[in-house]
């Protein structure tokens, strides 16, 4: 049964070693996507490419899906899988900050170091400028404590919260997806940029 | 075939199957039926009377007995070194830590059997470890040690070795040294860190 | 254009049949508890399943048709030695298909083994699997043997009290 | 199409992919993906490399210093160096690999750049904020259906989208 490094105690090198890995298929998959091109991930939000949507979704539903079917196989202890912690304030807040610093910047952490890595200079800035946000934050923090650790709710799932099945839930996010990809599709074709496509 | 169209009826269909699968909890400690069963049957979880009374003897610090009977019993008459968890308290939060733990080896017991098997059963379906029973418990100790049968030629050797131990042990529990019954409770060991099942550490922060 | 729609319905329809066919080969293999621990631990604290023998004597010699006896150890030892109108349902495989309609019935079910311990354990199990009407012969075979059937007319059959302290631990510190 | 060795792999099977890598991650260590927090690991050692006792003393820094392990040798840095090493093997495989500056021709190099480093600094900050960044929080956290991951993501994008027209002459 899995979650396996926890449940068996694996030696931390192994899991060192597994992080490295599972990094590895982690930056592949991000550079096949194309997410290595800031103009391709902001074209998201003026509709010209709306890859990061589809990829992001796509991944998404299929991790949620191959839980619940793992979970039904019993070949995964869900109670052990970690669940983000939910603090509301922080959790808008930082939220709202991060977009501003998607469509400032073209990037979020992930892809960054992806784009950095194949050459990109605008990630490698990038990439300094994440260092000097969480600096920023280190250093004034007794300013945000406060707020980083108001209105906690606790690792909370939204299946729990609806009091539906993990897999009803994951129906409903597939539906809302799959409209989406097609509101997705449309925007390409409706706010088509050759030039800009060309060039990626 | 747009790729879309493809991935749409395998994520639908794949979400309708995860939709009326029933949810359940998996949980990677405690044991199905059928693991139990494996485990009655391969009975390592007994403890015969002569390997405790020489772990007694020796004090030896990897065993700790443990009473299931209620306190009114146990007040009257325990083992040595014995504590008390009244079965009906089995579950109570302040004995987790005793009956829920790797470092040493716990030995339920009561008067005869039933008592300590049920015990040994709950906390071993619940993936608690290291949970032992003492063997016909303390009437089984009682013919064993104070009043051993004398083994007969027939018996061989080891009975012979067995019977030895048996009256030495006597000697020990009865004799001049042995403490009186009411100062011979002796605290229960510390309990140890307890191999708690948690929530993996995630996430970015 | 008609042909990749059907193309797709045949998708669909594959996946759902191959999904669901899955899901109910899968489900015939669980043995899950019905019962949590605490659940089982507190109808224990409550109620007494322990069968004396003097009470099961009683049941055998006036046919009590409520009651059925279960004998629990292996076919090899049953063929030695049971009592009579047992049905034999060996402990590794209590959990079997095939035993289900000697162990899920009406009747009041008396478990026995060689002493009382396994019985017990069995008990516990197959009740939080979701049985019931389940005893436990106190004292097993063995005892049943040695006292309940013992030919000696001097040898009273007495009440059988494992559970009860049989010594005097007065008396034992008198030893001194 | 292919033999230009710039495309990238249709959306949804990349998406199926990184899924995987996803739900292999769950499965082998019961966490999923993150990238800032292994930025983090890095600035707090660089602090604490600068100066130990006020790394200690902070309230924040401290809670990542220990003496039995080090910020740098964590599961996040490693899953980091993973992602930069991944991202290159799969940019050389592509023939993707180039120094470039990507930006709308309407602006500078230097507007780019520092518009990188403003967007990086907020990015980093609020990840810092809200726990997690896209992949930490979001991606993952939808994933495990927890309320936070759709929050968090809701929170993103719905502010980029916000924000996007009043950026439009840095992308298009």
């Amino acid at each position: 049964m899995g979650p396996i490094i926890p449940l068996f105690e694996i030696s931390e090198e192994i899991n060192l070693l597994i992080a490295f890995l599972i990094g590895l298929g982690f930056g592949i998959a991000l550079e096949q996507a194309g997410f290595s091109s800031s103009r391709k991930l902001a074209g998201m939000f003026y509709g010209y490419d709306t890859t990061v949507l589809k990829v992001f979704f796509t991944a998404s539903i299929v991790a949620m899906l191959g839980l619940v079917f793992l979970n039904d196989l019993g070949m995964i202890d869900m109670s052990i899988v970690y669940v983000n912690d939910y603090y509301i304030a922080s959790a808008i807040i930082g939220g709202v900050i991060m977009g501003g610093g998607f469509i400032i910047g073209g990037f979020c952490p992930g892809t960054s170091v992806c784009a950095a890595a194949i050459g990109k200079i605008d990630a490698m800035y990038f990439v300094g400028g994440s260092l000097i946000g969480i600096l920023i934050f280190g250093q004034t923090y007794p300013l945000w404590e406060k707020l980083h650790f108001a209105q906690h709710i606790g690792p909370v799932k939204l299946s729990d919260t609806l009091g539906v099945k993990d897999g009803l839930l994951g129906l409903i996010v597939i539906i809302a997806a799959l409209l989406m990809f097609w509101i997705g599709e449309m925007a390409e074709k409706r706010f088509k940029r050759e030039d800009i496509s060309k060039e990626l | 075939m747009k790729a879309r169209y493809i991935l749409s009826i395998v994520l639908v269909s794949l979400g309708l199957i995860a939709a009326i699968l029933p949810q359940n909890q998996n949980s990677s400690l405690e044991l199905d039926a059928k693991q139990l069963l494996n485990e009655i049957q391969v009975e390592n979880y007994v403890i015969s009377i002569d390997e405790m009374a020489n772990a007694m003897i020796n004090d030896d610090p990897e065993y700790q007995l443990i009473d299931v009977r209620s306190k009114e019993e146990y007040e009257k008459f325990s083992l040595p070194g014995a504590m008390n968890i009244p079965f009906d308290q089995l579950f109570n939060e302040e004995w987790a830590p005793y009956i829920d733990q790797v470092a040493r080896k716990n030995v339920f017991y009561c008067n005869g059997t039933t008592l300590a098997s049920d015990a040994w059963m709950l906390t071993r379906q619940k993936g608690y470890k290291n949970n032992y029973i003492l063997k016909g418990g303390l009437n089984n100790w009682y013919t064993t040690i104070i009043e051993p049968d004398e083994p007969t030629l027939t018996n061989g050797q080891e009975a012979m070795y067995d019977y030895q131990a048996r009256l030495g042990a006597k000697q020990f529990f009865t004799g001049a040294g042995a403490a009186d019954n009411s100062s011979n409770k002796k605290k229960a060991k510390k309990p140890v860190p307890r191999r708690k099942k948690k929530m993996v550490a995630g996430g970015c922060s | 254009m008609k042909k990749p729609y059907i193309k797709l319905l045949g998708l669909f329809i594959a996946i759902l049949l191959i999904g669901f066919l899955f899901t109910s080969l899968r489900s015939s293999k669980k043995y899950k508890f019905d019962m949590s621990a605490e659940e089982l631990h507190s109808e224990l604290v409550a109620s007494n399943h322990e069968m004396d023998p003097n009470k099961a004597w009683d049941i055998l010699s006036n046919n009590n048709d409520d009651y059925i006896f279960v004998d629990i150890r292996n076919p090899r030892e049953f063929a030695n030695f049971h009592i009579e109108g047992a049905v034999n349902v060996p402990l590794q495989r209590v959990l079997d298909d095939e035993f289900i309609p000697y162990l899920k019935n009406e009747k009041k079910k008396v478990l026995y083994s060689n002493e009382s311990i396994k019985a017990n354990e069995i008990r516990l199990l197959l009740t939080q699997y979701g049985y019931d009407n389940l005893f436990v012969l106190q004292g097993g075979a063995r005892y049943w043997k040695e006292n309940m059937l013992s030919k000696d007319v001097f040898k009273s059959r007495g009440e059988y009290n494992d559970n009860k302290l049989k010594f005097d631990p007065n008396k034992m510190k008198a030893q001194k | 199409m292919e033999k230009k060795g710039n495309k990238y792999m249709n959306p949804y099977l990349a998406g199926l992919l990184l899924g995987l890598v996803l739900l292999a991650s769950f499965y082998l260590t019961g966490r999923g993906l993150g990238a800032s927090g292994a930025m983090k690991s890095v600035v707090v050692s660089g602090v604490s490399a600068v100066n130990k006792d006020y790394a200690e003393s902070s309230h924040y820094y401290s809670k990542y210093i220990s003496d039995d392990k080090k910020p740098m040798k964590s599961w996040l840095v490693l899953e980091v160096f993973g992602v930069l090493v991944g991202g290159f093997i799969s940019g050389a495989f592509s023939g993707r690999l180039k120094f470039k500056i990507e930006k709308s021709p309407k602006i500078t190099n230097k507007k780019r750049i520092r518009l990188a480093i403003i967007g990086g600094a907020l990015f980093g900050f609020g990840s810092q904020l809200g726990r997690g960044c896209t992949s930490g929080a979001a991606l993952t956290g939808m994933a495990t259906l927890s309320i936070a991951g759709y929050v968090v993501m809701m929170a993103i994008f719905g502010t980029a989208f916000a924000l996007a027209y009043f950026f439009r002459k840095n992308w298009i």
